[in-house]
């Protein structure tokens, strides 16, 4: 079982994927069926926890067969504390997307629900893959479902924010997999421990390695996005279907940081986190002051998560096992909160039918529930203590802070401006005084189904918040080697979190 | 140690009570709501008394809460003199409390709501004061703020309403961007948060002075000006009075914003090695004091007037805290959350018996329509006056005693202490002449009393604001020593009557001019005749929230729009974005010529291709020295 | 005797492949197409290739060429417009034949050890071909009978009448 | 034994390589679909006279097998091809390829 069950994650989503193209597009049959397939997939995905042994940290579940023997690609997947529980959310947004999807999604269901299906797969793959050949087949065939659906949903603009995405997206991958494939001409191997070893004990030259560093990093900055590369997100976020665009921002590119720039290429990114750090404080302040004053309520979400992405890049690039540790919870953290921000705000447009905030006021006695959830999931957003939104900017921020205290101070102010922004944001739509829309509106409340998506999430925001322990422990075991690794090297000292002695 | 005492009990049971109200309390009548709301303070306020007979210091721990490589932060409570006292104060006056919004908010249609958030406020407080390491603290101290922001917010569908809880949540983030620094400094220079380990690794470490510790003092105080309203983020409180008057006397008088001064005083002995940082808490709180009485002079609201005279009566504690009178503060504390509780229950009765009108010039003559109400109050402005041996006559007075004995700044913090005290009794007396002397000046003639569960909690608090001196007098200094150090500076026993007899004074003094200009010419605006520009500056509370507006939230704005988004989103980055979109457009108006369609050209290119592909896997052996081999030329 | 056959039909292939460019008749054209496969079936046999050279009379100057014949004839075809969709085929595809041939002449003639053809050399009989065709490549073998299968069907679902969207003619 | 002088092999190849040119040269000059086609079919056939003359200098069978496979696919391609020329030119009543240019962008 252990051996089969990544393949097995692997599959679930993809075999419903064919099924649902293969069976005909009748009513509600595609989403019935991917709702089938996702929950298996979520159910599979939840044996990893289950039986991870964080007490011998490195990969596990790992399946390594070759694949093509020239080109040497393995089939090569396998999960660390890294990676285990970035399954297991995938596996947890897949029924939430189709959930998502249910009411907003009324034509061509057929088409839809197979390329969301094939996301997850894509999605899943990316994060198992431990061979970058199959990486990039991955990470690449996650772009695809993205912009076809993009275009063929956009609410205003889609072909055009569609072709942006390509753009933005596709445009980094070929760098991408000339690095990939120079690594190959010089190591011979795809395969990520191999390579990581070669490039430690320097079988690619140094001045090259630089390049492909550079190379790495820029794919997957964009993909977060970090800074001034963030043009493709807020056209994504106002024109993609709600269940493909809550999946789209952060996890991937922040993960193949973790993995792959940090992973693979220590010294580089090293040398070049002081620009990413400041890179990601700017992506926080500017993302927020940008959400002070967006009018559609997409972008304004676009440019929150822009901010809060910002404060992980931050983490990623801190080099310290605390804000690794951080980074890595608040990827979940930050998923987790914008899969239900996504949700609600679709919930309101389905409802309402605008997604201009203007339009909104008052809101909170008609659709009471909605409201509440609405404020309880900003308040994880904004970082209240007890959820856990909290647990990631603290281990972040007080990690950064042993780095740099101007960046780290700059990066709490971030703190503020965010609790402006939504609490803004939650006074305009839900409170006040009734909006003619809000009052001349037959809409409910949230429905059932609705309901079964959302509050399981807000538990979730608080269990994560009380309880972080939970996770912490397996995501720590991750960083841990590489982090006692750079304390053992002596012409590379280690950043960790470790108190600085009293100084008088 | 010894037995549990089961800590967890106090903030749980406001937890539970909140859940249940809050998830179920909207199909509940309205008794079993009550009932639930209620039982949880009272629960939590008899653990708290079963537990002060205890061995104190008393902590307990379940378990870790945090833990990443060398961080480890553990969920403890820690039950000491200090957070008895507070514990005592929360829930004993949240319980009066609850008991008096039962009758208060008896016919809202949010009532459920409402209790579930006031238990859920209880739940945060006490976790901010049992927390037996700072992010705990934090914990409740972002969670207090939560439940005011929901509080304040409570009438949501007014817009005054809901901008005060957004204004109140987002001005104690900027205090708790401080906090979380201080917590920042405190982790990078010590690796703990708990405050025995840190109190113990400063005692260890004794030449230890100033620097970082200034730096951590200062952050930690910045936390304290957010939820305490002093300057210069004091802004939010008087906004704050748009919640019920039920909330305004727990969250924003008796307990929340007190938390500050909660927070001075367990970490003082951060403070206690940092003159400056001291210097600087005094001085604010002295500022404030003054600052706010001023403002509080003109109000016409009669909740704003408390409002500010809470920001001044703040004011004094932190005046007590800054001149390292930790246990005078936390008594002022005590006393103020007894009278000042009583205040604001007894406004909100008088507001209640006018039908919700909260403009003293339209009130007027309620002595005798509203006995109890008239002499609950009564008792409450003689206390916070400093009437002698009513109770902030005992803690307003060893604050400024403590004032005057600490050096030379101390004189002058004392004597603004005592204009502050002069002040007070002015607008405490005001208030009183204008609600409850003279003619109604309302339309609304029908005024009524009260029902008993709001009077019952105004009787018991004002006992308390008459007697909760004697609790303290004497005795506290020596009851907090344990956690706060023992005072060394006293001052000998003829100035300290001379002290007492001018701070009575400067209360008579306010009380008489009061009584002159409102009681015996009942006119309202007294003051603006002889100084309209004064009365002006101080009607329009110095213009420090169009100040804010000016310099801070509107350049942010206007940053954002037009420079971040037009100047730096659409032309700067977008340009750059559309530039490249432009090159790959015309590079495609060009390529696209070939792809004309043609069989025939495309055949063409395709030769030239295949020439070329030829030419470069041929060319080594066509064109080098070595000529051809094929494959099986051996055989 | 083998160097005389060489010449007549490497001569007569030339000839026809040449004349299949100048005729502007389609019909003019398939018929020195005949002549060329013809030609190359010759040259087959010289080779020492005796089934291709009666397969490749059967099946191309046979089947393949009365095909093309029978779709000239089908659609009438005349005489070639003088239609101008192009001039690359000028500009850049006559040198880039030209470097082709170049390229893949000079390669030839750099040839080293290479033998000549004598007329009796190396014959490869049926039979040896069979051998192989039927083992070892059974199943490349068996497979290409499917695709001619399918050819079969999609040439006759593509030339059958109907309108675009594949209804039945009525 | 031998009455003749033999030929260079490589003279076959230089035929079928200037075959395989003017099939080519028929391609890019021809505006008739289908001897555009045909020349197609003679670039085929220059090929596989190539394979034949590798298979005698080898005495390997397998540059025939190769021929015999290409004869299959060539039929097979004729077929289909021819077919879809009827096709083409009923729905555009031309044969002229510079005037089947659809696929232009």
């Amino acid at each position: 079982m252990d051996s089969m069950i990544l393949t097995l994650i692997l599959l679930a989503p993809l075999a419903g994927a064919i099924l649902v193209a293969l069976l005909p597009d009748r009513s509600k049959l595609p989403a019935w069926l991917a709702l089938i397939s996702t929950l298996v997939t979520f159910g599979l995905a939840l044996h990893l926890p289950a039986h991870y042994d964080a007490a011998h940290p490195g990969f596990q579940f790992v399946v390594n067969k070759p694949w093509i023997e020239n080109p040497a690609i393995f089939y090569h997947v396998g999960v660390d504390g890294l990676s285990l529980w970035l399954v297991v959310l995938v596996g947890l947004l897949g029924p939430i997307g189709v959930l998502a999807s249910w009411k907003a999604i009324q034509r061509r269901e057929k088409v839809y629900y197979s390329l969301f299906l094939v996301q997850q797969t894509a999605m899943l793959g990316v994060f198992i893959s431990l061979d970058l050949m199959v990486y990039y087949g991955f990470w690449e065939l996650s772009l695809v479902p993205m912009a076809i659906l993009i275009a063929m949903y956009g609410r205003k603009n889609g072909p055009a924010a569609a072709t942006k995405f390509f753009l933005f997206t596709f445009i980094p991958s070929a760098p991408l997999l000339v690095a990939i494939l120079y690594l190959y001409s010089r190591t011979g191997s795809f395969q990520f421990p191999d390579l990581r070893t070669d490039i430690a004990v320097g079988a690619v030259p140094a001045g090259a390695l630089f390049w492909v560093a550079l190379a790495f990093l820029f794919a997957f900055a964009v993909k977060v996005p970090v800074f001034p590369l963030h043009g493709w997100l807020a056209d994504t976020f106002s024109e993609a279907p709600v269940a493909m665009a809550m999946v789209v921002a952060g996890k991937l590119g922040l993960y193949s940081m973790l993995r792959f720039h940090v992973g693979l290429f220590p010294v580089q990114a090293h040398n070049i986190a002081p620009l990413l750090i400041a890179l990601g404080v700017i992506g926080i302040l500017y993302g927020a002051c940008l959400a002070l004053v967006q009018r559609d309520y997409w972008r304004f979400l676009a440019f929150a998560a822009m901010s809060h992405l910002g404060l992980i890049t931050v983490g990623v690039y801190g080099f310290t096992l605390t804000g690794w540790t951080g980074a890595t919870y608040q990827i979940l953290n930050n998923e987790l909160i914008d899969a239900a921000l996504f949700v609600l705000l679709g919930a309101l447009e389905i409802r309402y039918a605008t997604s201009q905030i203007a339009a909104y006021g008052g809101l909170a006695n008609r659709v009471p529930r909605l409201a509440t959830l609405f404020v309880i999931v900003s308040l994880a957003m904004i970082g209240l203590p007890m959820l856990n939104g909290f647990i990631g900017e603290f281990l972040i921020l007080s990690s950064t802070f042993t780095i740099s205290h101007s960046w780290a101070i700059a990066a709490t102010v971030g703190v503020i401006l965010s609790a402006a922004y939504m609490l803004w944001m939650i006074q305009r739509v839900f409170y006040g005084t009734e909006s003619k829309l809000a009052a001349e509106s037959p809409a409910t409340d949230l429905r059932l189904s609705e309901q079964l998506v959302l509050w399981p999430i807000a538990v979730l925001l608080l269990i994560m918040g009380v309880a972080p322990n939970l996770w912490l422990r397996t995501i720590e075991t991750a960083p841990k080697p590489i982090v006692l690794q750079q304390a053992r090297s002596a012409d590379q000292p280690a950043v960790t979190s470790v108190p600085m002695e009293v100084q008088r | 140690m010894n037995e549990s005492l089961h800590l967890w009990l106090i903030p749980l049971l406001p937890f539970i009570g909140f859940l249940l109200n809050g998830l179920l309390g909207r199909r509940l009548p309205k008794a079993v709501v009550s009932a639930i709301a209620l039982l949880a303070p009272l629960g939590s306020f008899l653990v708290v008394l079963l537990a002060s007979r205890a061995a104190l210091p008393h902590s307990e721990s379940y378990g870790n809460w945090i833990t990443v490589g060398p961080l480890n932060i553990d969920l403890t409570f820690v039950l000491d003199q200090l957070s008895l006292i507070m514990l005592l104060v929360i829930t004993g006056v949240g319980f009066l409390i609850h008991i008096y919004s039962v009758g208060y908010m008896h016919d809202d249609e949010g009532y459920w709501r409402y209790f579930a958030y006031l238990n859920l406020f209880l739940f945060f407080m006490t976790t901010l004061v049992l927390a037996g390491n700072a992010l705990l603290m934090f914990v409740g101290w972002e969670g207090v703020g939560l439940a005011s922001y929901l509080l304040i917010g409570f009438w949501f569908q007014k817009k005054s309403a809901s901008d005060a809880g957004k204004k109140a949540f987002i001005v104690n983030r900027i205090g708790d961007f401080g906090f979380l620094i201080g917590l920042f400094l405190l982790l990078a220079n010590f690796g703990t948060l708990s405050f025995s380990d840190l109190a113990q690794k400063i005692a260890a470490n004794p030449t230890m002075t100033g620097g970082v510790l200034t730096a951590i003092a200062l952050c930690l105080f910045i936390g304290a000006t957010g939820k305490s309203a002093q300057l210069p983020l004091y802004v939010w409180l008087p906004d704050a009075m748009e919640g019920p008057t039920p909330v305004s006397a727990l969250i924003h008088a008796a307990t929340m914003v007190t938390a500050g001064v909660y927070m001075v005083a367990r970490t003082h002995f951060i403070f206690d090695r940092s003159p400056l940082a001291l210097s600087v808490v005094a001085i604010i709180g002295a500022a404030t004091a003054l600052f706010a009485a001023t403002i509080g002079l003109v109000q016409t609201d009669i909740k704003r007037v408390l409002a500010y005279s809470t920001v001044s009566q703040l004011g004094y504690m932190f005046l007590g805290c800054g001149v390292a009178a930790y246990s005078a503060a936390i008594f002022h504390l005590m006393t103020h959350a007894f009278f000042k509780a009583l205040l604001f229950l007894a406004a909100g009765s008088v507001i209640h018996a006018m039908g919700g009108e909260q403009d003293m010039r339209k009130m007027g003559g309620l002595r005798t329509k509203t006995p109890i109400t008239f002499w609950t109050m009564t008792m409450a402005v003689l206390a916070i006056s400093g009437f002698p041996f009513m109770s902030a006559f005992f803690s307003k007075d060893a604050i400024l005693a403590a004032a005057f004995a600490s050096g030379s700044l101390g004189k002058l913090l004392w004597f603004v202490g005592l204009v502050t005290a002069g002040l007070t009794a002015f607008y405490m007396f005001r208030l009183w002449y204008l609600t409850f002397f003279g003619e109604t000046r309302s339309h609304d003639a029908h005024s009524h009393e009260s029902p008993w569960s709001m009077l019952g909690p105004l009787a018991i608090l004002a006992v308390l604001s008459v007697g909760g001196g004697w609790i303290g007098a004497g005795r506290f200094g020596a009851f907090l020593s344990p956690v706060l150090g023992t005072k060394t500076e006293e001052l000998t026993g003829s100035l300290e009557y001379i002290m007492m007899a001018l701070a009575v004074a400067a209360g008579a003094l306010g009380w008489f001019l009061a009584h002159r200009m409102y009681h015996q010419r009942s006119a309202a605006a007294q003051l603006a005749a002889p100084a309209p520009a004064g009365y002006n500056l101080l009607q329009n509370k110095y213009y420090v929230d169009e100040f804010y507006n000016l310099i801070v939230v509107k350049p942010l704005l206007t940053l954002s729009k037009y420079f971040l988004e037009w100047v730096v989103d659409f032309a700067i980055l977008g340009g750059l974005a559309w530039l490249l979109a432009g090159i790959a457009s015309l590079s495609g108006a060009i390529l696209q010529r070939w792809q004309s369609g043609n069989i025939r050209s495309y055949a063409a290119w395709l030769a030239l291709g295949a020439a070329v592909l030829l030419y470069f896997v041929l060319a080594p052996h066509v064109f080098g020295a070595a000529s051809l081999h094929l494959g099986m030329a051996g055989h | 005797m083998h160097l005389i056959l060489f010449i007549i039909f490497a001569a007569l292939c030339l000839t026809g492949a040449v004349n299949l460019l100048f005729q502007k008749q389609p019909i003019n054209s398939a018929l020195s197409l005949i002549v060329v496969m013809t030609s190359l079936a010759v040259l087959y046999l010289l080779l020492g290739a005796e089934f291709l050279a009666a397969a490749q009379v059967i099946v191309y100057a046979g089947a393949i060429m009365v095909l093309f014949t029978f779709v000239v004839m089908l659609l009438n075809a005349g005489r070639e417009e003088r239609t101008l969709g192009s001039s690359a085929y000028r500009t850049v595809g006559f040198p880039a034949v030209a470097a082709i041939l170049a390229v893949i002449a000079t390669g030839f003639m750099k040839l080293q050890g290479f033998g000549d053809a004598g007329i009796q050399d190396h014959i490869t009989s049926t039979a040896d071909l069979s051998t192989v065709l039927f083992t070892r490549l059974l199943l490349p073998f068996e497979v290409t009978s499917v695709l001619i299968l399918v050819a079969i069907l999609g040439s006759v679902a593509l030339a059958r009448k109907g309108d675009a969207e594949g209804r039945e003619p009525r | 034994m031998h009455l003749s002088p033999e030929v260079p092999l490589v003279w076959y190849l230089l035929l079928s390589a200037v075959l395989f040119c003017l099939g080519v040269v028929g391609f890019l000059i021809k505006r008739n679909l289908i001897t555009v086609f045909m020349s197609i079919e003679l670039m085929l056939n220059a090929v596989n006279l190539s394979f034949v003359t590798f298979a005698h200098q080898w005495h390997d069978v397998k540059g025939q097998i190769f021929v015999f496979f290409v004869m299959v696919v060539a039929a097979a391609e004729a077929a289909v091809g021819l077919a879809i020329i009827i096709a083409v030119f009923r729905a555009r009543a031309t044969l002229a390829v510079d005037r089947i240019d659809l696929m232009k962008l």
